[in-house]
């Protein structure tokens, strides 16, 4: 039969495989053209002007300071490890800013869908002004709104050794002292003890059907037995006490109005976007699952926990994902409000002094990248790890 | 009370009622879906619902586990009253298990969690308990081999054979079955009214709106035919099929039954 | 070479700051104005004869330098200080200094503080991305005091911050105080300390390797100050020209030579930047003098004829 | 002998479940929880409402040509009458603001039209994809048909911000598109370059992609070549935006059901025949909430140019606020700028909402 | 070229074959779905595919059209080969309809658009000639009515026939049905075999995917029976029915049949 499988018109061309495979190195070699085109220009351009490139200014010393610093730092040290500071800035902020968007959220999200009429119109008004708005006027809003209703320094509002004012909110700064061990150990043994209590729960349940308040009691447990070891050592902590001065205050752990203003834009903008991915993976819940549920005598809370939400969970965490992403990147525009971030301290400060664009900026890419490469890592593993259970 | 007067003497002599529909109405919004419902339903019956479509069949046994509220009229099971009180209406729905259309299973959960999961959370039954009770109604509905996969991974008469044990599991005395074969194919219709035809000879309580006249014919007691929102005839079988009273359910019967 | 792509174009390209009274501000109409605006007008006019001919880009502090590497804007004329890792590492060159400053502090008069030295404690805003941050830094470190930095992208927010009393101290170069403190709320209740804590040459920059525009740039602010010194200014400039008997006015002015075409100008440039922009004197008083509401005080500024250190290379 | 059926008539339902009573029962106190909620949320409104209304309006001042005629203490929107101009065109010259509004009434016609079911759509996104620009451009930038030159750097204000938005989206929309049909392409190196692309883009600041546009890109270029920092501004933010675009189709597309494209297949279409003519038709729409959804935080994101010292309509009301005449006029300022914003964003969910709608072909079965 | 040979002797004498699988074989992956298919169909034969589920009936017939890739053996379409050359398949589908069991209507278009899209983008059909002919085939599965709603608007039993009119609007020579009436209800079902017995009353070749066995009898020049990716047995319906050769097809058969 072999005459008959002769395919007519086979031209080179009209093969699918083939058609692919020479557009695919077309792509390729216009990809590589125009990089290596963009390259040279710029080593061309570089040379010309006479601007010397390369990383070693990372070694020099920076000599700026840098408001909130989480290491150890001053102006005599490298812009290296005032590079450091400002990622751990941004880090913290975005994952502080990740928990309280989320919370917000999530209660946002639910709150838009309460039969209470008003509750869900106060939500719903909440959502669309966060949502419309630029995110650097509502930092403005939030930093100057915050500064003007906050009192100077001599005026602070005091609560026992807490004050606050327009510098921010001091608190008393623990100070460990010797004996700290045996606190140590109480906590640890209160977490040991709590676990033991989850898991007697558990079995309890397979024998007897009776539940027990589990993480509630341990929750108590832990707080009981660290409390009980604290005082056993004779409470082993100094507090180093804030006292105002004759500008500020002195001493103490103190929170800066930039951080918190940041914090309150970030979270209180994308607790908006959040909201809506709750509400959206909730209803993508089929109707039928909460009837099926009810139907079983299951109430609404445990409905919501054991039914609704793990479903809900497939749906909110793509788009989840991406408003993290976003929170990440939008910490850059803490700058705007002094909130020294990467893109203020490397973008700005550093690359004023230095003139590096091209490594200052490419730097803050990478971070930036990296930032978000691991997140979205994080939440497709947790992901998967959802959708793992479902099938 | 005359409505519920008739709606007792449609019971047999000196036989409980286990669910009282007196003079029940519903409206979804300005719609008036349930029309004075006057009916009532002995312990073991087996009771078929029919009637075209949209005439509200769904609604009224969504009424008896009050999945939907009624606006006038009362509902008894049991002797309780299915009013807004929470009490009442979690402890008949311990006693009301309901299949669904469409399954309904829990796809996050496997097959023995869907089943043991009222058990263990509503009844407090152990946990080890609970499985091997579901184990057993696995074993009745011929998948005990599958309990331990999702259902997802199961075909759909699979599927709606381990709805009806997710039922059973909470040892109801009452099942309620809302077109349960009308999502499958015919092989698999075939499987699912094989275990409902057990039941209803094992005595369970049963409410079945389903078109399967076959299965109305062999099983019920009583055939129920509905048109839009009121019971146009309730009657049992042979009567109902041989004899039909009204012109409605004559003319729903040509239909059905000439296909 | 640039000024073979200015001619092309027709304008000169000018960086500016998005907003210093004084030195260059936009009024509501667009049109720009400030001793820095008027470091590139000259230029224009000694190209050009015209002073209109150039166009301004406001750039931030953050990003003027790169806006000048790339090629962006001609000439940088943006209250920049020279410095020397500046003028060494980053491709560019610093021209001729129009405007000798310093670094001070602002604070507010009921804190009783009367000079820097107080400052011990203080909170001090700034703006991002200068050298005030360093200088700032440096003060502190050497006098051993200790401070809280809070360092604002924009002079503005800055500014802003400091108004509602989230700084005791506001801080860059004086010029800069001067000006700021006339968008403050209530500019009485604000007092400059006295102290200059850094030496701060301000200077039109333009990028390395091309000396001719590095040139012209250079001598169109030494012919201000040099008309100054001279006693020509704009109102005069077309009489004395055609009357003077002084060779060194006739060559600066292109009466007699054509100084100008060594720099591939016209051979009227001086006498086209002083009709047109004036001299230093007159751009001073003009834009930041007694009677401007940003009043600096001449100064450092001064001619060195009268105590001050603006000294310029003859013509010749 | 068969007995007649007769329905019943319908009956008006019982007071307890419809009317204003019955709503407010059960939107407002239908449980312990919900009265709670209910009084908590009116407090909330109570603290917040009377405030803002004294603030904005009672006591608000209207006119005036300084800061000083504010007098009645609530805000000084005389501050935002007097800049209107500035702030809605920014330095454009006052007797040719009338280009900026005839563009803009043109777009707002074009696009409404699109609501109006006998009009043919496929001509009308033509004529706003391909002819629009082209006579918007002659409009804004002037320089022929008599039109007096304007330049870029005039550009300011709402104009620049809608001009940014609107150019973005419209631009990297079909890039987007491209991105998106490239990701999910069988061919393994075109695929990696889009999701290279799409992904870098992706995980970087619209910041620093502003700023390699607005001071880095001349550094990639021969010498001499350079472009106008606007459109380098508006390549960045297309570049930006045609990611997040690419990750709204592919959402679309992967929604369409594998059925359409063996339909299409069967058929015997070509890929692009078959991508043009069915599957995009149904994933755009799909994907048209998604499709705002980007338009809004682009339109937002926008205000971002400002630190490459461009003076959209944020930076125009932050540069009015140094005017010394209006010091301390900041949050109205800024207050503008939120309603502003506020307005536009949400007037574009809403009309993408009415859109959706008047594009659904029949009702959904399942 | 054994195995050629055998599909070879199946053909009656003499007649042209216009669809060949020479020792067919597919994998999804690991999975072997269609094992060593032999077959071939004649100009204007009408084939009835059956078995049970998964026995890769579906595979088979996607296999003609090229919407699946076999990975040995060679199918023959009109005398060419299936294989990757774009302009053999794109030729090839051109003269092959096929139905879809979910029709997949494009809901974008209308009814009438439906049906012309590809006349007009694949045949270069002048519009109006390629409306008139849709006209035409809307008026053979008598829904011409509804040439202007959109698919979303249909009921699903005229769905399917707006599937087989737009299917019949290539003018194909060989129509596919991939169980064409396996999401319809039993009413639906009726309509739409209605218009099949009809296309094969006028000598379509047809290839039909379904457990109609009512169909089967009346209108199948053979009918095929495949179990896990083989063909079983292959006979005419009425030595196939009553006579069934393989002890698999008899099982199968009777559980089809008494249902
Ligand atoms: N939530 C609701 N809101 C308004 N109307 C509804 C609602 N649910 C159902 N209906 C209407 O009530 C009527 C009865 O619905 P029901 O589901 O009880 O019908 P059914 O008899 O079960 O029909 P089917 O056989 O199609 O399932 C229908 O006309 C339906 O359109
Ligand atoms: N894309 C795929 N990847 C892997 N396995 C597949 C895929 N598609 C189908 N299969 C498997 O191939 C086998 C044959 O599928 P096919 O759809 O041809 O069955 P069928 O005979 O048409 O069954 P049905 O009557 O249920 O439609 C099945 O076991 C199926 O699970
Ligand atoms: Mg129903
Ligand atoms: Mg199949």
């Amino acid at each position: 039969m072999s005459d008959n499988t002769t395919p007519n018109n086979n031209s080179f061309l009209h093969d699918a495989g083939n058609r692919a495979m020479i557009f695919q190195v077309l792509l390729l070699a216009v990809v590589v053209f125009v990089g290596y085109y963009l390259f040279s220009n710029l080593q061309a351009n570089l040379d010309n002007r006479g601007i010397s490139t390369g990383f070693s200014f990372f070694n020099e010393p920076a000599g700026f300071p840098i408001l909130i610093h989480l290491i150890e730092y001053t102006e005599a040290n490298t812009y290296g490890r005032a590079f450091f500071v400002a990622l751990i800035n941004t880090i913290v902020i975005s994952l502080l800013g990740i928990v309280l968007a989320t919370i917000i959220g999530v209660i946002m999200g639910l709150a838009r869908l309460s039969k209470n009429w008003l509750v869900a119109r106060l939500a719903t008004i909440y959502i669309e002004v966060m949502r419309n708005i630029p995110l650097l006027l509502q930092m403005f809003f939030w930093y100057f709104a915050v500064l003007a209703a906050l009192p100077a320094p001599a005026q602070s509002y005091e609560f026992a050794d807490f004050l606050l004012n327009k510098r921010g909110i001091y608190s008393p700064n623990p100070m460990i002292q010797d004996g700290f061990g045996l606190v140590v150990f109480g906590f640890i043994l209160s977490i040991v003890a709590s676990i033991g209590l989850v898991i007697w729960a558990k079995k309890r349940q397979t024998k007897t059907g009776l539940w027990f308040p589990a993480y509630w009691s341990s929750l108590g447990l832990i707080i009981g037995i660290t409390f009980l070891f604290l005082a056993v050592a004779g409470f082993p902590i100094e507090f180093d006490l804030p006292q105002k001065s004759r500008f500020n205050v002195t001493g103490g752990m103190v929170l800066p109005p930039e951080f918190v203003a940041v914090l309150v834009a970030l979270s209180t903008y994308t607790g908006a976007f959040i909201a809506e991915i709750v509400r959206a993976g909730i209803l993508s819940v089929n109707w039928g699952q909460t009837e099926a549920a009810r139907s079983l005598g299951l109430r609404d809370n445990l409905t919501q926990r054991l039914i609704v939400l793990p479903q809900a969970l497939r749906v909110i965490i793509p788009p989840l994902t991406s408003q993290y992403l976003n929170l990440a990147k939008n910490s850059s525009l803490g700058a705007a409000i002094a909130y020294p971030e990467l893109v203020a301290v490397v973008m700005g400060t550093t690359l004023n002094q230095t003139g590096q664009a091209i490594e200052t900026i490419g730097l803050c890419m990478l971070v930036y990248g990296s930032l978000s490469l691991s997140i979205s890592i994080f939440m497709n593993w947790y992901n998967s790890k959802m959708s793992l259970i479902e099938r | 009370m005359t409505n519920t007067n008739m709606a007792r003497a449609q019971l047999a002599q000196g036989e409980e009622a286990i669910i009282e529909f007196n003079d029940v109405n519903k409206w979804y919004g300005d719609f008036h879906v349930l029309k004075n419902i006057n009916f009532s339903i002995k312990k073991g019956e087996r009771i078929v619902v029919c009637g075209p479509s949209g005439s509200g069949k769904s609604t009224m046994i969504r009424c008896i586990n009050r999945l939907e509220e009624h606006q006038k009229g009362a509902i008894l099971v049991d002797g309780v009253e299915m009013n807004n009180n929470l009490k009442n209406i979690e402890a008949i729905r311990k006693d009301v298990g309901m299949v669904f259309q469409h399954f309904n299973l829990f796809p996050h959960l496997s097959i023995l969690e869907n089943l043991t999961l009222a058990p263990i959370w509503v009844r407090k039954t152990p946990k080890k308990q609970a499985e091997e009770m579901a184990m057993h109604y696995l074993e009745r509905v011929k998948i005990a081999n599958q309990a331990l996969k999702f259902p997802g991974q199961l075909s759909g008469g699979q599927q709606q054979r381990v709805a009806i044990a997710r039922g059973l599991c909470m040892q109801p005395r009452i099942m309620l079955f809302d077109e349960p074969t009308s999502a499958l194919d015919p092989e698999m219709i075939k499987e699912v009214l094989d275990v409902m035809v057990q039941l209803a000879e094992e005595g369970m309580t049963m409410v079945c709106v389903t078109h399967e006249m076959g299965f109305a014919k062999t099983v019920a007691d009583r055939v129920v035919f509905m048109d839009a929102g009121e019971i146009v005839e309730a009657n049992e079988p042979h009567e109902f099929f041989d004899n039909p009273q009204h012109d409605r359910t004559q003319m729903f019967l040509s239909q059905i039954l000439n296909h | 070479a640039t000024l073979d792509d200015v001619k092309a174009k027709g304008f000169v390209q000018c960086g500016v700051s998005s907003g210093v009274p004084g030195f260059s501000n936009a009024d509501d109409k667009g049109n720009w104005s400030g001793i820095d605006v008027d470091a590139c007008r000259a230029v224009a006019s000694a190209i050009f004869g015209d002073g209109q001919k150039a166009k301004f880009t406001p750039l931030s502090a953050k990003e003027r330098l790169t806006a000048l590497q790339s090629g962006e804007i001609d000439v940088l004329t943006r209250n920049t200080t020279w410095t020397y890792t500046r003028d060494a590492s980053l491709g560019l060159d610093f021209t001729a200094v129009n405007f000798y400053d310093g670094q001070g502090f602002m604070v507010r008069k009921d804190l009783g503080v009367t000079t820097a030295m107080d400052l011990d404690g203080a909170t001090v805003c700034t703006e991002q991305g200068t050298t005030t941050e360093l200088n700032m830094a440096d003060f502190f470190r050497k006098n051993k005091l200790s401070y809280v930095p809070v360092v604002v992208q924009k002079a503005d927010e800055a500014l802003a911050a400091y108004d509602s009393g989230r700084c005791d101290v506001y801080t860059t170069d004086k010029s800069g105080l001067a000006a700021h403190r006339t968008k403050l709320a209530d500019p009485k209740a604000h007092l400059i300390l006295p102290e200059t804590i850094s030496k701060e040459p301000l200077a039109p920059v333009v990028r390395h390797g091309d000396n001719q525009w590095k040139d012209i740039v250079t001598w169109a602010l030494h012919v201000q100050v040099n008309a100054e010194e001279m006693g020509i200014s704009s109102k005069n400039v077309a009489k004395i020209k055609s009357e003077t008997n002084d060779p060194s006015i006739k060559r600066m002015l292109g009466v007699e030579g054509d100084m100008g075409a060594q720099l591939g100008l016209p051979a009227s440039w001086a006498y086209d930047i002083i009709a047109n922009v004036g001299n230093y004197g007159e751009i001073f008083e003009r834009n930041v003098g007694p009677s401007t509401p940003v009043d600096i005080p001449r100064g450092l500024n001064a001619l060195w004829t009268e105590g001050g250190v603006m000294y310029a290379p003859p013509v010749r | 002998m068969a007995i007649i059926f007769k329905p019943l008539p319908d009956l008006p339902p019982p007071s307890t479940s419809v009317g204003a009573v019955a709503w407010v029962r059960q939107n407002l106190f239908s449980s312990p929880l919900n009265v709670f909620l209910t009084l908590f949320s009116a407090y909330l409104l109570y603290l917040l409402v009377p405030p803002i209304v004294s603030w904005a309006f009672i006591n608000a001042t209207w006119e005036g040509t300084s800061k000083a005629a504010c007098t009645g203490g609530g805000a000084c929107w005389a501050f935002v009458s007097v800049y209107f101009d500035q702030f809605m065109y920014g330095l454009y010259p006052e007797k040719e603001t009338w280009r900026i509004n005839l563009a803009v009434i043109l777009l707002i016609v074009m696009v409404g039209a699109f609501a109006i079911k006998t009009i043919n759509k496929l001509y009308l996104s033509v004529a706003i994809i391909f002819v629009y620009p082209i006579v918007a451009y002659c409009l804004f930038a002037g320089g022929v048909f008599g039109l007096e030159a304007v330049e870029t750097s005039l550009w300011g204000g709402l104009f620049l911000t809608v001009l940014l938005g609107v150019v973005g989206i419209v631009a990297s929309f079909p890039l987007g598109v491209l991105l998106a049909l490239g990701r999910r392409s069988d061919m393994p190196i075109a695929k990696s370059v889009c999701v290279v692309f799409i992904e870098t883009i992706r995980a970087v600041p619209l910041i620093t992609i502003l700023f390699m546009a607005s001071v880095m890109i001349p550094l990639f270029l021969p010498d001499g070549i350079n472009f106008n920092k606007l459109l380098r501004v508006l390549i960045g933010i297309i570049l930006f935006s045609s990611a997040y675009m690419a990750e709204v189709v592919r959402g679309g597309l992967q929604a369409i059901p594998k059925g359409q494209y063996e339909a299409a297949d069967a058929m015997g279409l070509t890929y692009w025949q078959s991508m043009i003519l069915v599957v995009l038709p149904q994933a755009l729409k799909l994907v048209i909430p998604g499709i705002v959804n980007s338009f809004i935080s682009l339109f937002k994101d926008t205000t971002l140019v400002y630190i490459v010292g461009m003076f959209d309509f944020l930076g125009r009301i932050q540069a009015a606020n140094h005017d010394s005449n209006w010091l301390g006029t900041t949050i109205e300022g800024y207050a503008f700028a939120a309603l502003i914003y506020f307005i536009i964003c949400f007037g574009m969910s809403r009309y993408s909402m009415a859109l959706e709608r008047k594009l659904e072909t029949g009702h959904k079965r399942n």
